[in-house]
């Protein structure tokens, strides 16, 4: 609905400058955004668990040379939660849950933000190339697109990890060999989108450069989706990750949760809950606030879902 | 590229004594279709063949026909928004170089490429220099219908009616403000508006920050594509008055496409028609108004409702039959023949008339189980069976058929299943004079 | 309550009779804003047999309006505030079995006798002796058999009005099954007398009330499955006969197709013949040419004269344009933020217009007669209808605004007979009551 | 563009695609250095090493490698799995019997209840059944399969004991004959009660791990296209109609909206088979999942080529099924660009 009250709009809006209706319109996005509760629980969770990554060390005691090796404690193997000392319980090895719990997440906070940000950046160039320039150019990348996504993005992400060789380092360059794709194809059929808008043919008729126009007019109003895919994503990596460092492609013993995962489903027939338990509920978690975050995203920064919820 | 070089003839063009801003001749703009598993191209739509006109300095030429016709494609084509197929487009001709442009198209095709060197250099907006081309780019600017899409959502107004100062270096900083504020007031709005987003105005005041946009280089010419129809009538009239009043203001030439013939009849100096992508009848808005040359124009303005009919039950309703032909094939002699209530035997009546007249039929069309074409004119019809062959054979000779398509068929039998026919071939029909500025493409001359 | 044109005027001819009257309709839509009151206090009758045109500009409520004679308005965020709109529903004329004769004026249908009082005049049917619903509060089920049965609607885009993924032939096939089933049976042979598990499949599936099991036994039993098919045949005959009344060539093989396969002028055929297709009394043609090219929408329009003419049916013709309401309507009401401020006979409405914003509406079309860049045009746009205070909604707009105009709400009342005006100019003394409760 | 073209285009596409994805899988596996490695011992002297890289062209140039393991590949030899010390051709009928079997129950639970369930919620939006089926559409994408896998274990087997691991009660199993490799089938097959409760038994929690993230996905997807839908023109110009709601939801808005949902079942596909891994490692089911989780760790090229392989055949097929199906159920599809 128009805002008609234009014509009559009081004195004050004179001191308005661009940057302070940038601001006002920023502080209105966030109060829609804010404004779903299930957005905010999303959000109180990933800042919870940002925190527990940031203050790890201050958490418990980091293990010494590598905090990122779970210390072994070989005096309480297969300690019941509740442990003095142990208060989440120990793995058959005598790994400290809680403290895998807790440097996990700073493993999972690395792999999410190298994987995602990498992904993006190439996603978004290539897509980029191929919407902008068309014709050939578009139809050799999105032969080649075509070619990656024939492989489901797990299985062709575990086979380079496999050849590369078992280390959690290897999984995250396997993730980034995968996962561009996904982001170059929704780049793609955005700026496709974008570009049929009137605004920019007006950009044209202006006498415009091609670059100003695609960093003015179009990148800005094709990022939407490609914003809101990154924050699912940031959840989506770390399932992904931890599912293939469940299957063995880490390296053992370090402060993973997929690893932690893997090595307490051994006790489980002996009724040792704990040691998989744990871990496996902050890979959910994790995953959950992300998902919660970027669907309230979508809601507010897409006018067309709004009618999907 | 059938007729350019009947538009506009020499002497016409003297009338024009102040030349024109831009001038299109035999310009077209090809869509390929792909088809099967290869997408291969298999034909093309020809949204606009070879079109010509001139814009006249200060003048509104309103561009008209139905959805299809290709007018928008026309008014893309003109902004340089599309590149044509063929043809040219001539910016900022003097009476001088229009007549040496008109000249040099009534050359044979093979004489005319050494007389439009010359013009090509200067006055072509794809061959021109660099420098020539960024005036073009300034003096010819656009409006679009739709003003939620023509405006860029995460631009404030003062962005987007500075940004062409901007592009063009032209103002920055307190002066692009001074100058936005200046743009904003001669289109109704004001400086409390500079720091709002598009979605904060109604359509009517988009469509003004459009304009607004438009005029911030001082252009020569403004291609207007359905500036209004999305708004309510007491808006458009705000609009239509503002263009109006800018026009005096500014010596502005309008291209105005619309399918609103009272629009266009309010606004036009001059009026093109346009119908399957070409021009059927060009003329002073007046003559086109009173004494239309082209049946197509005629019908036009009949169909447009009018307030000012006194009374309305006298102004019987004016209707065309049957739909828009595929512009991928278009009907040969003059396109308008398959709907034209005046049709004669030699409009172009062809082997895909008993095509279309078939489609109608309740079975025919089903028992139909080949057709070979010796040319678009002549060939065979092979039926099932041979009474749907004799069915078909008594109808086109029957009231069913049109008159002028039954005496334009030069041969009809049939040979058991099989129905040959034949009709009189026609060529490309051409336009016309039809009066002082005033041309047609219609086979009757004498209207 | 406003003023009933039929009862001030009623003197020296009989009044026509109406079919519809709407009285203090409000339809409200929740937003974040606040309450819009995008429809607040419409008051008209639609007579019976004529064209009344229901004109405004966008966002005047005058779709809205119309769709509340189906009910179709979103439930949430819309809210029926109020009002009523009462309808009578007619049947065959028993005197001449709707061939039209002296008793029913030549039209073939009358008002259906009201069921409590057997058309002896009763509250129920205010005193008419015909049935008289009140189209707001009647039952679900009622409702379903009014609509496409007695009151059908035009939409303004067949493009999006016809499902894409149905033929032509499934979504015309849907009315008559819905309301002829009865008829459909009997012309396929099957007597209304029957029963077994034979009759009982087939009326089910004539009536969409078709189980698993009848599906199954019609696909697969061979007398059942005979018989399916003359109902089937009986239908497709009819449903050819619908689209060739609306002039498509070729109806059997237009049948068949998808909408996507028509041009915009054919898919509005399809749609109209789909609202005739039960000769309902009434018909909400909504914008139904505002999508098409002019030389189409001229026989479109003369297509939903003719055959409104020879059904005599009534139509309420919604529409932005003030040229085509001139051409085919009888009466016009003009619409203006959720507000009726004129209503009269056509000529009235463009020769004589007494509100302000007719006025203006009126002047701001371009014609032959307007000198260029002399448009008459109003100033400002439609406001916004938050939570609106009691004034004229035109106030902020008119040239002619005074004290008056913004102190209380202006009500319809006569300027001359059938023509009345909801505007201070004209009724300076008017009483500063609300229309509704 | 005509479907019976567009199915040609596809069909073309088809074997170059699956050209791109071996030679990606190829390149990958030399580039962590040669594959000898399987056919050695440490008793060798070079000499032998050199014979046997001879005998399996592994010393000419990489694209002529390439063209023999093409070659073979085409004749059906797709070289000797490390993991199940036999030709992986050998092996792998039975696995994929045993993975099929798995996800076909998965599969079939997954697309009745999701689009049952985004039906349900879509009809009553905002309403409890709504939030429900959103909450368990969010967690469903959310939750790690392995891990949920585990947790059902520790509840129904290691604490309740309801339900068994494994694939099948070993005598059961022996008791019957196996033509078809799937164990339901052949149980039914074989008149045998027993080894069918026996086989629906061990399906009932491998099925529950992996279909539930494909409830959540389809679930999700039904009820959003269905709100979309049911706010459409013509959902209106049927109730204008006078259709009951119940045909107005089943025959205009249900059916439309199962064209974009039909298209992520067609991605479910991907999501069963990638789930299917972590299943069959947590339940102990002998399919080609656990196989290749072997493989993967012990770097057995052969098994991981030819399941790469397998799986983008599987999907590239499966894809092309639900476009025809998307083009059947909706006619107005142009398909492809």
């Amino acid at each position: 609905m128009a805002n008609t009250n234009i014509e009559g709009a009081p004195i004050r809006r004179r001191q308005d400058s661009a940057l302070r209706v940038r601001l006002r319109r920023g502080g209105e996005l966030l109060g829609l955004i804010l404004s779903n509760p299930t957005t905010v629980f999303g959000l109180i969770l990933i800042f919870g668990m940002l925190g527990m990554a940031l203050f790890a060390p201050w958490l418990t005691q980091a293990n010494t040379p590598d905090p990122y090796q779970m210390p072994r404690d070989w005096g309480a193997l297969r300690m019941p939660p509740g442990t003095p000392g142990h208060p989440l319980g120990t793995t058959n090895t005598g790994g400290d849950v809680l403290y895998g719990v807790i440097w996990g997440s700073r493993t999972s906070l690395q792999l999410s933000i190298v994987v995602v940000g990498v992904t993006v950046v190439i996603g978004t160039a290539i897509g980029s190339i191929a919407g902008m320039v068309g014709g050939k150019v578009d139809e050799i990348l999105m032969r080649i697109v075509d070619v990656f996504l024939s492989i489901p993005e797990l299985i062709f992400a575990l086979a380079i990890a496999a050849i590369l060789g078992p280390s959690f380092t290897n999984i995250i360059l396997s993730l980034c060999l995968v996962f561009w794709v996904k982001y170059a194809r929704i780049m793609r059929a955005q700026i496709i989108l974008v570009k049929q808008n009137d605004y920019v043919d007006a950009a044209r008729v202006i006498g415009d450069s091609r670059l100003n126009i695609y960093f003015r007019d179009i990148l800005p109003n094709a990022a939407t989706p490609l914003v809101v895919q990154a924050t699912l994503d940031m959840g989506a990596i770390v399932l992904i990750g931890a599912t293939l460092s469940f299957i063995g492609l880490s390296e053992s013993g370090i402060a993973e949760w997929g690893v932690l995962v893997s090595e307490g489903q051994a006790g489980i027939a002996s009724g040792r809950w704990w040691a998989s338990t744990f871990p496996g509920l902050m890979i959910f978690l994790w995953a959950l606030a992300f998902n919660l975050l970027g669907d309230g995203l979508r809601d507010a920064l897409d006018p067309r879902t709004e009618s999907r919820r | 590229m059938t007729d350019m070089s009947r538009l506009p003839t020499p002497e016409q063009a003297s009338e024009a004594a102040s030349g024109s801003v831009l001038s299109l001749r035999g310009i077209s703009k090809h869509f390929p279709i792909r088809a099967g598993a290869l997408q291969r191209v298999v034909g093309h739509v020809r949204a606009v063949d070879g079109v010509s006109f001139d814009i006249r300095p200060g003048e509104t030429l309103g561009l008209v026909g139905e959805s299809g016709c290709g007018k928008t494609t026309l008014g893309r084509l003109a902004s340089g928004l599309l590149s044509p197929t063929s043809g040219g487009s001539y910016f900022n001709l003097d009476t001088a170089a229009l007549s040496k442009l008109n000249a040099a198209y009534a050359l044979p095709e093979d004489a005319r490429a050494a007389a439009l060197a010359p013009l090509e250099a200067a006055h072509g907006i794809a061959t021109m220099p660099k420098a020539a081309q960024s005036r073009f780019r300034r003096n010819c600017q656009m409006v679009f219908q739709d003003s939620f899409s023509s405006l860029n959502p995460r631009h404030l107004v003062i962005d987007i009616v500075g940004r062409p100062l901007r592009v063009h270096k032209e103002a920055s900083g307190e002066a692009l403000t001074e100058r936005v504020v200046e743009l904003l007031e001669q289109v109704g709005l004001g400086r409390q508006h500079l720091y709002r987003y598009p979605h904060q105005f109604s359509g009517g005041q988009r469509q003004r920050i459009s304009i607004a946009r438009a005029l911030a280089l001082d252009p020569e010419l403004i291609i207007l594509d359905e500036p209004t129809s999305a708004l309510d009538v007491s808006v458009q009239a705000q609009i239509l008055n503002l263009l109006n009043d800018l026009q005096a203001e500014r010596n502005l030439a309008y291209l105005f496409v619309t399918h609103d013939l009272s629009v266009v009849e309010h606004m036009a100096d001059r009026i093109v028609t346009m119908y399957l992508g070409r021009v059927v009848e060009a003329g002073p808005t007046r003559t086109l108004f009173d004494a239309a040359a082209h049946p197509y124009t005629r019908a036009l303005i009949a169909a447009k409702p009018d307030l000012a009919v006194d009374d309305p039950q006298v102004a019987k309703f004016a209707a065309l039959d049957g739909s828009i032909p595929d512009p991928a094939r278009p009907p040969r002699g003059c396109h308008f023949h398959t709907r034209c209530p005046v049709a004669t035997p030699n409009c172009g009546w062809e082997l895909d008339d008993i095509v279309r007249l078939l489609e109608r039929s309740e079975d025919l069309f089903e028992s139909l189980s080949d057709v070979s074409r010796h040319s678009d004119f002549a060939g065979e019809l092979a039926f099932e069976d041979e009474g749907s062959a004799e069915r078909l054979a008594q109808a086109l000779r029957s009231d069913a058929t049109p008159a002028s398509m039954r005496s334009a068929m030069e041969s009809l039998t049939v040979d058991g299943r099989t129905l040959r026919v034949r009709f009189q071939e026609v060529g490309e029909v051409q336009l016309s004079d039809r009066g002082p500025d005033h041309i047609a493409a219609c086979v009757i001359k004498d209207a | 309550m406003s003023i009933s044109k039929t009862d001030t005027t009623g003197a020296q001819t009989v009044a026509p009779a109406t079919i519809a009257s709407v009285r203090g309709l409000k339809v409200h839509f929740r937003s974040k804003a606040g309450r819009v009151h995008a429809v607040d206090g419409v008051d008209f009758d639609v007579r019976d047999g004529e064209t009344l045109g229901l004109v405004g500009e966008t966002g005047c409520g005058k779709s809205v309006t119309g769709r509340a004679f189906l009910r179709l308005l979103p439930v949430p965020p819309g809210i029926l505030a109020g009002g009523s709109v009462m309808f009578r529903p007619q049947t065959s004329c028993g005197g001449c079995g709707g061939e039209g004769c002296a008793q029913c004026g030549g039209s073939g249908r009358r008002p259906t006798p009201c069921p409590t009082c057997r058309g002896q005049g009763c509250p129920d049917c205010q005193g008419t002796g015909a049935e008289t619903l009140d189209l707001l509060k009647v039952s679900d089920k009622q409702m379903r058999g009014i609509r496409g049965d007695r009151i059908a609607m035009i939409f303004q885009d067949p493009g999006k009005a016809l499902n894409p993924t149905l033929t032509i032939g499934e979504q015309l096939g849907e009315v008559f099954l819905q309301h002829r089933s009865v008829d459909l049976l009997e012309e396929a042979g099957i007597d209304s007398g029957e029963s077994g598990f034979q009759a009982g499949a087939l009326r089910r599936l004539a009536g969409q009330r078709d189980r698993r099991t009848d599906r199954m036994a019609a696909a697969l039993w061979p007398p059942l499955r005979r018989r399916a098919q003359s109902v089937r045949q009986a239908l497709d005959n009819r449903i050819a006969a619908a689209l060739g009344e609306t002039q498509i060539p070729n109806p059997r093989n237009i049948m068949r197709s998808y909408p996507h396969e028509l041009s915009g002028g054919m898919r509005q055929r399809v749609m109209i013949a789909q609202a005739l297709a039960c000769d309902p009394d009434l018909i909400i043609a909504d914008e139904p040419t505002t999508a098409l090219d002019v030389t189409v929408q001229a026989r479109i329009l003369d297509l939903i004269g003719q055959l409104q003419a020879k059904r005599g049916s009534s139509v309420i013709y919604i529409s932005h344009d003030l040229s085509v309401v001139r051409r085919i309507c009888d009466r016009v009401a003009v619409m203006y933020a959720g507000r009726v401020v004129e209503i009269g006979e056509t000529d009235q409405i463009f020769n004589d217009p007494r509100h302000p914003y007719t006025k203006g509406l009126l002047a701001a079309v371009p014609t032959t007669r307007t000198p260029r860049g002399k448009l008459a045009a109003i100033p400002g746009s439609v406001p916004e209808l938050v939570d609106p205070k009691p004034s004229c909604r035109f106030a902020d707009r008119c040239a002619q605004v005074h004290a008056a105009c913004t102190a209380s709400d202006p009500i319809l009342s006569a300027v001359n007979p059938g023509h009345d005006v909801a505007c201070f100019l004209e009724h300076p003394t008017s009483p500063k009551t609300e229309a509704a409760e | 563009m005509q479907l019976r073209d567009y199915i040609i285009r596809r069909l073309i596409a088809l074997p170059i695609l699956l050209l791109g994805v071996s030679i990606i899988v190829f390149s990958l596996t030399r580039i962590a250095g040669s594959p000898v490695g399987v056919y050695l011992s440490h008793e060798m002297s070079p000499e032998e090493v050199l014979q046997i890289e001879q005998r399996y062209n592994l010393d000419k140039p990489l694209p002529v490698q390439y063209a023999y393991w093409l070659r073979g590949v085409t004749q059906g030899d797709f070289g000797w799995s490390g993991v199940a010390s036999a030709p992986v051709a050998e092996v792998f009928p039975a696995k994929f019997a045993a993975t099929m079997e798995l996800s076909v129950a998965a599969a079939v639970v997954a697309v009745a209840l999701g689009l049952w369930l985004g039906t349900y919620a879509g009809v009553r939006r905002n309403k409890m059944p709504d939030h429900i089926t959103r909450i368990v559409a969010v967690s469903g994408a959310s939750l790690p399969l392995f891990w949920f896998g585990i947790v059902l274990l520790i509840v129904f087997w290691a604490n309740l004991g309801w339900f068994p691991v494994g694939r099948s009660t070993n005598d059961i199993w022996e008791s019957i004959a196996h033509p078809t490799g799937f164990y339901t089938l052949d149980a039914i097959l074989a008149g045998s009660w027993t080894a069918l409760m026996d086989a629906l038994w061990h399906l009932v929690l491998p099925s529950i791990t992996l279909g539930f993230g494909a409830v959540a996905i389809i679930a999700r997807m039904m009820r959003s296209s269905l709100i979309e839908e049911l706010q459409q023109d013509y959902v209106d110009a049927a109730r204008a109609k006078g259709l009951p709601e119940r045909l107005v939801l089943k025959r205009h808005a249900r059916r439309n909206a199962l064209v974009p949902t039909v298209t992520v079942i067609g991605l479910t596909i991907a999501f069963l088979m990638q789930g299917a891994i972590a299943a069959e490692i947590i339940f102990r089911w002998p399919g080609l999942g656990r196989w290749m989780a072997s493989a993967v760790v012990r770097g057995d090229q052969a098994t991981i080529m030819t399941y790469v392989l397998f799986t983008s055949v599987l999907f590239l097929v499966a894809n092309l099924v639900v476009d025809i199906i998307y083009a059947k159920l909706d006619p107005r599809v142009r398909l492809g660009d």
